[in-house]
């Protein structure tokens, strides 16, 4: 039941806003919608806190502690991103760079993106977790290419090609898991329904699967931005609005690296091998290693952090792979922490680029003086996105980085080594922005700073406290991930 | 209620504190009137705490907060004890100075800095009671990233901009190292407890690895050879107060990690790590000691003298292990009584020397002690409380400084012979080592007074200057009287140190150390070595009044007043004094090979004669430059890789199916 | 072997020619032309597939195909083309005769990769997973060596034919609403398609995605 | 500690306060006949302090207390210094109170004192007296330090009187670390007490001059103060070479009877240390102030090579 309203509400809401998405009070409607999602998302929690896993029509949909933890912060992120929209859109308006016509695509879309990352998650058919994944692809490139720029053109179209040919492996992988699966579970509907898959699992053909995860892994490891995979992520979200990279950051890639675990969950009952934690550690490794070296040499603020954004998935893919309960525990933690802190300082980056009226950080000065909530949000988030204590990134850091320390000791020096120069890469572009001395601009509107202390807040609570609850809940769901 | 408990209640007063500070950003009246004082008194309760707590047993606690697996964990052993009451006794003087120095600063920075300072103050304290590495870390990084903002407070200057930056870098590296030091030192258990680390048995291998990433991490927050490079930029970069506590606190804690890790976790060592240890400390001492002497802004002379003190901590440590390898844990014991007595001597007169800079900044707004000059008339309670600090830094007779140099050199000379032969002829040389280095110190130190309160102004506007008002002096009251007590009654604070050697090295200077009575310093045995600071102090107190009244009797105390004589020389300008590039020529010239110099001089025919140097330091060429462009360069190769075509990234990933497709097949 | 499996076997062999045809076509409109023919193939052979092994919504999926690949998509791109009158020749990245050997490369690989597991099939249609997969990479490969937009789309398009080949004849057929999924989802891919040509072409004022490399790390 | 030993201490006090300018003028007497210069006889110290208290004394305007007041300060340390090295009799209270470290600590305060002293005023010639005088010292003292060390590394001990004790019982035995030690000392000793060829007490020439040149502004009892102080440390100098090196024909511990015999030991000691002095200087000439450093270097590691011997042949 709650799926229902949890699927309907950005469903309608997004056809709702194709129609209205360009009045003055679109952007009302559209935290709304958002807000109401997010409540129906936390109706389900708590159910499935109450009585445990469940399957919805004809098992359809299948809701367990690892995706209803995903679904609610999903609905979270995107709430307090609508909410971050508000002025940011207006003030994109107020500048003159977005028309009636485009807001409401962008509201519309907004919406049906949510609605496809709700469904990418709750779904229990790998088919249609396969179009959910297609269809947030699509529901977004228009929105990367909102501003009709040149760079913004050539970003999204890059960012639909190479997601478009990487989804299209998922898929060849989803039909050679079907392949393996009708085998056993005879042809027709169940055969792709992960419940039914993960109760024969043991029984599917292990040379099938192999090469069905390696369709899948570079399929959607595309979309969560693997290295070699990941070029299409800088572009897309340097070009494309602030609020859009915000979500792609933060839920997208989340929802992608879902995708990736659920299937590695599959591969690894069949293979005895410990193949599909090794592609994902050594993908994981990769990125992390790349990205960091990258950061060092970025201009634009907002292609910084999305290479800090591979550099995290790098990471979080990383602990998938290593497997376990700690480890599986920490990545659980870093999406959560990861999600909250890189939306914070988008939020904060978008208007302090809308502040100095730039993206470049050579131009970006002194946001201490010119507007002190900017500033602080800014250094305050990316020191916690870098790891610092007391913020929570550096409690699932520290998991992740014990952990391989005693299981795979040989990794730890790359990690580390990545973290440094990662650190002087963010910080030492970082701190010039916030500090020093600048004749900047005060805002037309009033910047919506709530969500980006709401976020940091909760980061430095996870990073102190982590609630017993929502603990047994990473713990379940990292036992159903083995 | 358990010392532990008080010394929390303290903590969570000190963050109490620090939100007021943000509350109360409105009234910086209230700010430096109430919430500093109260700080101060704070501070005072933890050294009265630590004190008690010095010979108890160990007392733990554990908060339910943290990790859910890994809780946060504390303990209050003596070790922790004595850092804490470093940390308390020192920040009480340095608390009560900063509610009268801040007086005139700007209500909203104001309230941020109270709250960073309060912060600070709690991340220390938490750092001396962690007891699992979580907490550890949390507290450890919560501390470099308060002490940043401090730092950085008057970030509008991009020198400072860049001290900060280099500052938490290497902060946050060390803190890389200290991670996976005890990554090593909980030996697979997965348990990050520091419990089980002190019960963990390494194998030789793992111990020396532990040790050494130990060291480095440490090192860097210290700043030991070669990592020391964010000191002299960060210290003097902040605003005086948070630089003594930096400079006199927060180094502190670096020791106690050191320590913490080698001794307390640690239970085989090797002697080797004694002199690696031993040389780097000396090496360090050396190497700050010269630039201290070179230098000509205060706040820089002064980091740098910190480097030297830590230098000559390390070393003592280093024998510490030496000995201790060896097995000659009463000598051990002595090492280390010596190396925590300067530790506790330090966070004094540092503290001390570096207030007393905040004071002649705040009177004449410079830092160059080539504009200053002739301070004593226009200060003359700075000048008298610096001038002991000053003395207490140069190891003189009979303040605490002197007391700690004694003991470390006592514990060279009084070194059993060692097993391996070599080292019979090393720690001879490491004394004389550390006797330049002494000698050196009183160099710079006399370069630091001289300069700054002697002679003639240097400028016209010190005429303006004024002395410190009723809270500062108290401040630096305390930290003079505190290098006075220690100098006189070194006793007493060695019995309490002794506690924390027994828990170290299993072995205590027991009774010896005051076999003949309180007034007598007797480390091993009375006709070995004996020292009576008390006497030596009341001999000439009372020789000096004595022939003071006594000429005053014979013959007479007539004064007249005149213009310096000069050898008769007329033309005397303030501008003919000594510089401060030109007191330290003479070591600049003598050891030229450790200092990259930059140097304008005039010819003479120069109608405007310009004369500009500087001296730089060279491991930054050496060292951190290539160290950059190394990474430079390969992100650089790496940037390569995204080009920016389309069938470029399709050949990516699809030379990534291909390859996997081959692989997992 | 049964005649439905010739059959099968034919149009698989068709297809590959004619994936190999668009590797080496340099005129966008036969480029279309041969994307419709492949289409069409498609289609038969699902019809054949499941008239034999009587799965009905195999029918259906059939017939999407045929209405989607085979009328909808080429005539989109036709009035695309004639909108934009773009009728030059493609020029390749790589010249022709190094394409096709590559692709000669990849189709073996392609086959070694496919026997073991066809070797498990119980379907009619055991060898054709390899020539699925076959046609997959040669469609990559031709996206990677033409630096026009449009006949990336169709090779992007044609990745997606050989997909459907692997889901009808390797397996018979996805759940009916996964098929649907996909379908609507092609669909609405080539509408953006679409859009973006618009969009592209009055930027740059031409197709070329050489255009389109600005983005990047200097 | 008893009252006998309290009261010998109390004498051995006057004893330095009063031989130390004589032995000053008996040293500068030697200088005068070697130079073939007509002595002015070896009381003339007497009357110089004697003149100069009687003297108003001038001060520079810029002067503050500590000018004022280093001269008592630096007086007070130096006859401490000298008061407590043990020449006459073994057991002296007060170098139990002050070991050998503490003892060159007193010297680092004296000289630190009137470093800051000269710098008060601010005149040129002052502050290059402080810093050259600091130059002198920061490697003086090392080496001086370092001579006691290898000796209070044979004795065992770092307290004055247990290191004469030994020597003075150990029937006669050459310590090579000693020879070494021996050499540092006596340039230590010649530079420390501003001598050629680091200094030269009787000269006011600017560029030469170190001592002299920091209290140049000194004048009457202030002078006097100095000067006596002056005598004193090159007195406690001699003494402690003696007690280290010829230590033979000290009193006992106890035996007060000895005493008289050692006071004549010491005169004839110092007697004949004081003309070696005077010919040392007689014959040397004195170094640029830049080479001082090299001197004081060698010395520095003289005395280090000594202990290393030391521990090479531990004798």
């Amino acid at each position: 039941m709650e799926i229902i309203w949890l699927l309907g509400i950005p469903l309608a809401g997004g056809l709702l806003l194709a129609l209205f998405g360009g009045k003055h009070y679109a952007p009302e409607i559209n935290s709304l919608t958002s807000f109401a999602t997010f409540a129906a998302s936390v109706a389900l929690t708590l159910k499935i806190f109450s009585d445990g896993p469940m399957t919805a029509f004809n098992e359809q949909f299948f809701i367990d502690p690892f995706n209803v933890f995903l679904v609610t912060l999903t609905a979270f992120v995107g709430f307090t991103t609508s909410l971050f929209s508000r002025p940011y859109m207006r003030i994109e308006e107020h500048h003159g760079k977005l028309s009636r016509n485009m807001l409401r695509l962008y509201h519309s879309m907004y919406q049906l993106f949510s609605f496809t990352m709700l469904l990418a998650l709750t779904t229990n058919n790998m088919g249609i977790l396969w179009v959910a994944m297609e269809a947030a692809t699509l529901t977004t490139v228009l929105l990367v290419s909102l501003y009709r720029t040149p760079a913004s053109l050539e970003a999204a179209w890059k960012y639909f090609i190479l997601c478009g040919v990487g989804i299209a492996q998922a898929l060849f992988g989803t039909i050679l898991l079907y392949f393996a699966a009708e085998k056993v579970l005879g042809a027709g509907g169940t055969a792709l329904l992960w419940t039914h898959l993960n109760a024969v699992k043991t029984d599917l053909e292990p040379t099938v699967l192999s090469l069905a995860f390696v369709f899948l892994l570079v399929g959607y490891g595309t979309k969560v931005g693997l290295a070699p995979l990941h070029n299409w992520l800088p572009d897309a979200h340097a070009e494309g609005p602030t609020p859009i990279s915000a979500v792609l950051s933060g839920l997208l890639l989340n929802v992608a690296l879902y995708a990736v675990v659920r299937s590695k969950v599959l591969v690894d009952g069949a293979l005895e091998t410990h193949l599909a934690g090794n592609l994902m550690m050594g993908f994981g490794l990769l990125s992390v290693v790349l990205a960091a070296f990258f950061l060092s040499r970025q201009k634009d603020i907002k292609r910084l952090f999305a290479y800090s954004s591979i550099e995290h998935m790098g990471l979080m893919t990383f602990a998938f792979g290593m497997g376990g309960a700690v480890a599986t525990f920490a990545a659980l933690l870093h999406m959560t922490v990861h999600c909250l802190t890189k939306s914070a300082i988008f939020y904060a980056v978008g208007h302090a680029a809308q502040n100095s009226g730039t993206q470049v950080m050579d131009n970006i000065r002194g946001l201490i003086k010119t507007n002190p909530t900017i500033g602080w949000g800014l250094i305050l988030g990316t020191l916690a996105i870098l790891g610092m204590p007391p913020f929570g990134v550096f409690a699932s850091e520290f998991l992740i980085i014990t952990t391989a320390m005693h299981e795979h000791s040989w990794a730890t020096p790359f990690l580390l080594i990545a973290l440094g120069v990662a650190f002087a890469a963010i910080f030492g572009k970082v701190q010039p922005m916030v500090f020093g001395e600048t004749e900047g601009l005060r805002l037309p509107h009033p910047p919506a700073l709530i969500p980006v202390f709401v976020h940091l807040a909760l980061v430095l609570l996870l990073g102190l406290y982590i609630p017993p609850y929502l603990a047994d809940w990473y713990r379940q769901a990292a036992a159903l991930l083995g | 209620m358990l010392p532990i408990d008080y010394t929390l209640c303290v903590i969570a007063l000190w963050l109490v504190l620090a939100m007021l500070g943000l509350a109360l950003q409105g009234s910086p009246r209230l700010i430096t009137r109430l919430i500093f004082p109260v700080g101060a008194l704070a501070s005072l309760a933890l050294a009265a705490t630590a004190l008690a707590a010095l010979g108890q047993t160990p007392n733990v606690a554990v908060l339910p907060l943290g990790l859910p697996d890994l809780p946060f964990h504390l303990r209050l052993d003596a070790l922790s004890a004595f850092f804490l009451l470093i940390l308390g006794a020192a920040s009480f003087g340095i608390s009560l100075y900063s509610a009268g120095y801040f007086r005139s600063m700007a209500g909203n920075t104001l309230g941020l800095l109270t709250f960073e300072y309060h912060l600070f103050l709690a991340s220390m304290a938490l750092v001396l009671l962690a007891d699992d590495a979580y907490l550890f870390m949390v507290a450890w990084e919560t501390m470099a990233i308060s002490s940043y903002f401090l730092v950085t407070t008057d970030h509008k200057i991009p020198e400072i901009r860049s001290a900060g930056f280099i500052y938490l870098l290497i902060a946050h590296i060390g803190a890389i190292a200290i991670l996976m030091s005890f990554g090593v030192l909980q030996g697979g258990h997965g348990d990050y407890t520091f419990a089980t680390m002190r019960h963990n048995e390494l194998s030789p291998l793992w111990t020396s690895v532990a040790f050494l990433l130990a060291l480095f991490g440490f090192g860097a927050k210290a700043g030991m050879l070669p990592l020391h490079i964010w000191l002299p930029e960060a210290h003097p970069a902040a605003p005086s107060p948070v630089s003594a506590m930096m400079s006199g606190i927060m180094l502190k804690t670096a020791i106690y990690g050191i320590l913490r890790v080698t001794f307390d976790f640690l239970h085989t060592h090797q002697w080797w790590w004694g002199i690696l240890a031993l040389t780097l400390g000396l090496a360090t001492m050396l190497y700050g000691v010269l630039f201290a002497a070179v230098q000509s802004d205060m706040k820089r002379l002064l980091a740098y003298s910190s480097i030297e003190n830590i230098g000559i901590l390390i070393a003592g440590i280093g024998l510490a292990i030496l000995f201790h390898a060896n097995h000659q844990d009463q000598v051990a014991a002595l090492a280390l009584v010596a190396t925590l007595y300067l530790a506790l001597n330090h966070s004094f007169f540092k503290s001390l020397l570096f207030l007393g800079t905040g004071s002649v900044l705040h009177a004449t707004g410079e830092r160059n002690m080539g504009k200053l000059g002739g301070l004593i008339h226009k200060m003359p309670w700075v000048a008298l409380l610096v001038l002991i600090g000053m003395l207490a830094i140069s190891g003189l007779p009979p303040l605490n400084g002197f007391v700690s140099e004694w003991l470390l050199l006592q514990s060279f000379l009084l070194a059993p012979a060692m097993p391996q032969l070599y080292l019979n002829m090393l720690l001879p040389l490491g004394a004389a080592a550390l006797v330049l280095g002494g000698a050196l110190a009183a160099y710079a130190m006399v370069k630091f007074y001289g300069v700054i309160f002697l002679g003639q102004p240097r400028e016209e506007k010190l005429s303006e200057a004024h002395d410190a008002g009723l809270l500062e002096r108290a401040g630096l009251l305390w930290l003079a009287g505190g290098c006075l007590v220690l100098g006189l009654a070194p006793v007493f604070f060695i019995l309490l140190i002794d506690n924390v050697a027994l828990v170290l090295v299993g072995h205590d200077l027991g009774g010896t150390a005051a076999s003949t009575g309180w007034l007598w310093l007797t480390p091993v045995a009375a006709e070995r070595a004996s020292y009576s600071p008390l006497i030596l102090f009341l001999i000439i107190l009372s020789g000096t009044l004595l022939t003071f009244f006594a000429v005053r009797k014979f013959y007479h105390g007539r004064v007249r007043r005149g213009p310096a004589w000069d050898c008769g020389y007329p033309a005397q300008t303030a501008r003919m004094q000594d510089s401060a590039e030109g007191f330290g020529q003479p070591i600049r010239q003598i050891f030229d090979f450790f200092f990259g110099v930059i140097r304008e001089v005039p010819s003479p025919f120069d109608s405007k004669p310009h004369y500009h140097g500087e001296t730089h330091d060279r491991l930054w060429n050496l060292l951190y430059l290539p160290a950059a462009s190394l990474v430079e360069k390969l992100s650089a190769l790496i940037g390569k890789m995204q080009h920016g075509r389309i069938p470029l990234y399709l050949m990516y990933s699809f030379v990534t199916l291909i390859a996997l497709l081959a692989f997992a097949r | 072997m049964t005649m439905a499996q010739q059959l099968i076997n034919l149009f698989a062999a068709l297809l590959l020619l004619i994936s190999f045809a668009m590797l080496a076509q340099r005129r966008v409109l036969t480029l279309i032309n041969l994307f419709a023919w492949q289409g069409l193939i498609l289609a038969i052979s699902a019809a054949v597939v499941a008239w034999t092994s009587n799965q009905h919504h195999l029918y259906y999926s059939a017939g999407l195909t045929l209405l989607l690949k085979v009328l909808v998509l080429p005539w989109l791109l036709h009035r695309l083309i004639r909108k934009l009158d773009i009728k030059w020749d493609v020029e390749t990245l790589l010249n022709i005769p190094t394409t096709m050997l590559i692709g000669i490369v990849l189709v073996v690989f392609a086959f070694n990769l496919a026997l073991p597991i066809s070797a498990l099939s119980s379907t009619v249609t055991k060898s054709t997973l390899g020539i699925a997969l076959a046609t997959v990479l040669l469609s990559f490969m031709m996206m990677i060596t033409r630096r026009k937009a449009v006949p990336q789309v169709i090779g992007f398009l044609a990745m997606e034919n050989g997909l459907f080949f692997a889901a009808t004849s390797a397996t018979y057929g996805m759940p009916m609403v996964v098929e649907l999924g996909i379908a609507l989802d092609v669909l609405v891919g080539t509408f953006i398609f679409g859009i973006f040509f618009f969009h592209i072409r009055e930027t740059f004022d031409s197709l070329d995605i050489k255009h389109m490399e600005k983005l990047k790390e200097d | 500690m008893n009252t006998t030993t309290l009261l010998f201490q109390l004498f051995q006090n006057a004893l330095v306060l009063l031989a130390a300018p004589l032995l000053l003028g008996w040293v500068n007497n030697c200088r005068a006949w070697m130079q073939g210069r007509s002595a002015a006889g070896i009381f003339q110290p007497y009357r110089n302090l004697a003149k100069l208290f009687h003297k108003d004394a001038v001060l520079a305007n810029s002067a503050s207390p500590l000018f004022r007041y280093t001269p008592y300060a630096l007086f007070v340390s130096m006859w401490l210094a000298a008061a407590m090295v043990p020449v006459l009799a073994i057991d002296l209270p007060l170098s139990n109170a002050v070991d050998v470290i503490a003892l060159v600590g007193i010297f680092a305060l004296a000289r630190v004192f009137i470093a800051l002293a000269a710098m008060d005023i601010g005149t040129s010639f002052g502050t290059l007296g402080a810093r050259r005088e600091m130059l002198v010292s920061f490697l003086a003292e090392p080496a001086l330090l370092m001579v006691f060390f290898s000796a209070s590394m044979i004795a065992h001990s770092t307290s004055l009187t247990t290191i004469v004790e030994t020597f003075a019982h150990k029937q006669f035995v050459i310590h090579p670390s000693l020879a070494f030690g021996g050499i540092a000392f006596l340039m230590v000793l010649l530079a420390e007490n501003s001598r050629t060829p680091v200094d030269n007490p009787s000269t006011h020439l600017e560029l030469t001059m170190i001592h002299e040149a920091m209290i140049l502004e000194y004048s009457a009892r202030h002078l006097a103060l100095i000067e006596w102080a002056s005598a004193m440390k090159l007195f406690a100098y001699v003494t402690i070479g003696i007690a280290l090196f010829l230590p033979w024909g000290i009193a006992e511990a106890g035996n007060w009877g000895a005493v008289p015999l050692a006071l004549v030991i010491l005169a004839l000691k110092l007697a004949a240390a004081g003309f070696g002095l005077a010919l040392l200087e007689s014959v040397s000439a004195k170094l640029r102030i830049f080479r001082a450093p090299e001197y004081l270097g060698t010395a520095f590691l003289l005395a280090v090579l000594g202990i290393l011997t030391l521990n090479l042949l531990k004798v």
